[in-house]
């Protein structure tokens, strides 16, 4: 079975005029377009000839679909199990109509061996215009933009230049955690202490001050030793910047953040007064 | 709290959010009863386009700001590239995934007529279709269904948004080069055949 | 374009950008001259401001879109609600109930040294803490446990990512003999005892 559905669809662009020369019927010409499959195939036969759906000629319809697949494969088209499979659908029903059968007087005759297909084209084709109705509500809607916002700004520190995420954040924090994962000091060599978000938020921020300038977020946990160690670091530097007492910054997207230390202008007014 | 001011709250919430909001979100905010900020919320949806630039838009249930369709073209050189149009396959795909829902790959395929699995995945990937439990019966298989995001990508407020049964019908005969074939079958006939009518893949000749 | 066009235009690119846009910015994406987009943008400024909940702010080199101030609580209750980030009471709390689960609310605020009904309580709301059963015991009380979607919050594979669980599952053994520490220690201690408790086993003066 084809993976990807319709073999053909690459070529959309493909306009090639095709004459059907059947016995009887008059020349027809079908363009070979995109086609979604063999349904989609059939219900452009019929609808395009204008033919009763109720009422299909089979033979007629059976040696047009066969056309086209032939012409699918002489453009090198390749062509699906699944038009392979309607191929057969369709010769058998034109079988079954070649079988003797009661006069056709005879209201009660036993269904007829199009009936399923039928059923299954004006199915299809309802769907069909439903996708229709979608793609116009889709173009309708790719001319409006909505915003997308990161939720909370409210009351993040202004930040100069290329802010970061609470998801880069994150990412960053990832990052340094896997390097744990692998060779530094194991857990168990650790000496046990207190530690307190407060103690390490005073420590976070003392060690920026004192880096001066924009300090990489890397660095950041360069002594931390533990993956609490460095969690709580983590947490520390989030409420940091919560309380605007740190900025962030990315110069490109996954870039390295640099923090440096907010001027406190509370407290600068406090000292103005 | 005055309509107005009413209207002017709304739009605040509208603005910071990152997607539609519901009466009820909003009223928790905006301490007011949920029927009056839908009122509110109508009136936006209603008020001349000439105001603003942005516009309210009902879908998903909700509502949700948008920049007028008006000036597309300057945003998207500001804002640049959209995602990718849906292909003519994730359209029909979702057309029955829509009506039918939840429904199985299986069903899909059915209607379409063809493997339906890598346009599945683009929407599940793209986030307009998810999977919605399984289906009782052999083999277990995965059942899917729209997501509110399908809702909010089509502009429809809801599912009944999308045209019934007779609606199709009428669609579908209104079609001009169609009006002779359809009146020469017969209609009841045609009336009688249900849209939402999928059958697991039969036994096929 | 009129001014009025003009105006519009201006608001659509302001909505969808995420800071302030200068003149120059606006004129390339509205293909208008700068003077007359800064002329515009001057118009939105000076807008009557019960027109709209959304308001045009001057600020340096450019304009941009804000929520009325009229609304600002509102505004805030829905982004509180919302808002990606936590509270530190809920950090504190997250990770009491992260390293020691599942706990009970006495024993979060054992550690906290506070009250923490409300903070638990948010917790749920958002989804980042359930109910985990009752504890066998006196009183009976409820457990509280981390969720699956806390794990995503924070980007983590499985709880096995947290730093030092052994240790600190450990220390939940004793925790009611802190708990009678504390009761004597006072609520200084109480208000220091440390976030992720990494201490020796024997207990503290």
């Amino acid at each position: 079975m084809a993976g990807g559905g319709t073999p053909h669809s690459q070529d959309a662009q493909l306009h090639m005029a095709i004459d059907f020369r059947q016995e009887s019927n008059p020349s027809f010409q079908v363009t070979l377009r995109e086609f979604e499959g063999p349904l989609d195939v059939l219900l452009h036969l019929i609808r395009e000839q204008e033919l009763d759906i109720y009422d299909i000629p089979i033979a007629r319809i059976t040696a047009q679909y066969l056309e086209y697949l032939r012409m699918m494969e002489a453009v090198d088209l390749g062509v699906a199990g699944e038009f392979v499979l309607m191929a057969a659908t369709l010769m058998e029903i034109k079988s079954k109509f070649l079988l003797p059968r009661p006069p056709a007087a005879e209201p009660d005759e036993g269904p007829d061996p199009r009936d399923e297909l039928v059923r299954r084209l004006l199915e299809y084709e309802k769907y069909r215009e439903v996708a229709d109705l979608l793609g116009d509500h889709e173009d309708a809607n790719r001319l409006l933009y909505a915003r997308t916002v990161e939720v909370d700004v409210s009351d993040l520190p202004p930040v100069p230049s290329g802010t970061v995420s609470s998801v880069d954040l994150l990412t960053a924090l990832k990052r340094v955690l896997e390097e744990v994962g692998e060779g530094r000091a194991p857990i168990t060599a650790i000496p046990r202490q207190k530690v307190t978000l407060r103690m390490k938020m005073s420590e976070m921020f003392r060690r920026v001050r004192e880096f001066g300038g924009r300090m990489p977020f890397s660095a950041m946990f360069a002594q931390e030793r533990t993956r609490t160690h460095i969690v709580m670091a983590f947490l520390a530097l989030l409420e940091l910047i919560r309380l605007g007492k740190l900025a962030a910054e990315q110069d490109a997207r996954c870039g390295e953040i640099y923090l440096s230390a907010c001027p406190e202008p509370e407290q600068e007014q406090e000292q103005a007064q | 709290m005055t309509r107005e001011e009413l209207r002017r709250g709304i739009e605040c919430l509208l603005f910071v959010s990152d997607g539609p909001l519901g009466a009820r979100e909003m009223s928790l905010a905006l301490d007011t009863p949920e029927e009056l900020v839908a009122e509110a919320a109508a009136d936006l949806v209603a008020r001349d386009p000439s105001v603003s630039g942005i516009v309210v838009q009902a879908v998903a249930g909700g509502w949700q700001m948008v920049t007028s369709p008006e000036f597309a073209v300057a945003v998207a050189r500001f804002v640049g590239k959209r995602a990718q149009r849906l292909s003519k396959a994730a359209l029909e795909t979702l057309a029955i995934v829509a009506y039918n829902q939840p429904c199985t790959q299986a069903e899909v395929e059915f209607v379409r007529g063809v493997d339906s699995t890598g346009v599945l995945k683009g929407l599940i990937d793209r986030g307009l279709v998810q999977e919605a439990g399984r289906k009782e019966g052999p083999g277990r298989p995965i059942l899917y269904q729209t997501t509110q995001e399908f809702l909010v990508y089509f502009g429809l407020n809801s599912l009944a948004d999308l045209p019934d049964q007779a609606e199709l019908e009428a669609r579908l005969a209104d079609a001009p080069e169609r009006m002779e074939a359809a009146a020469a079958g017969g209609p009841q006939e045609g009336a009688q055949l249900p849209l939402i009518h999928v059958e697991p893949a039969a036994p096929d000749a």
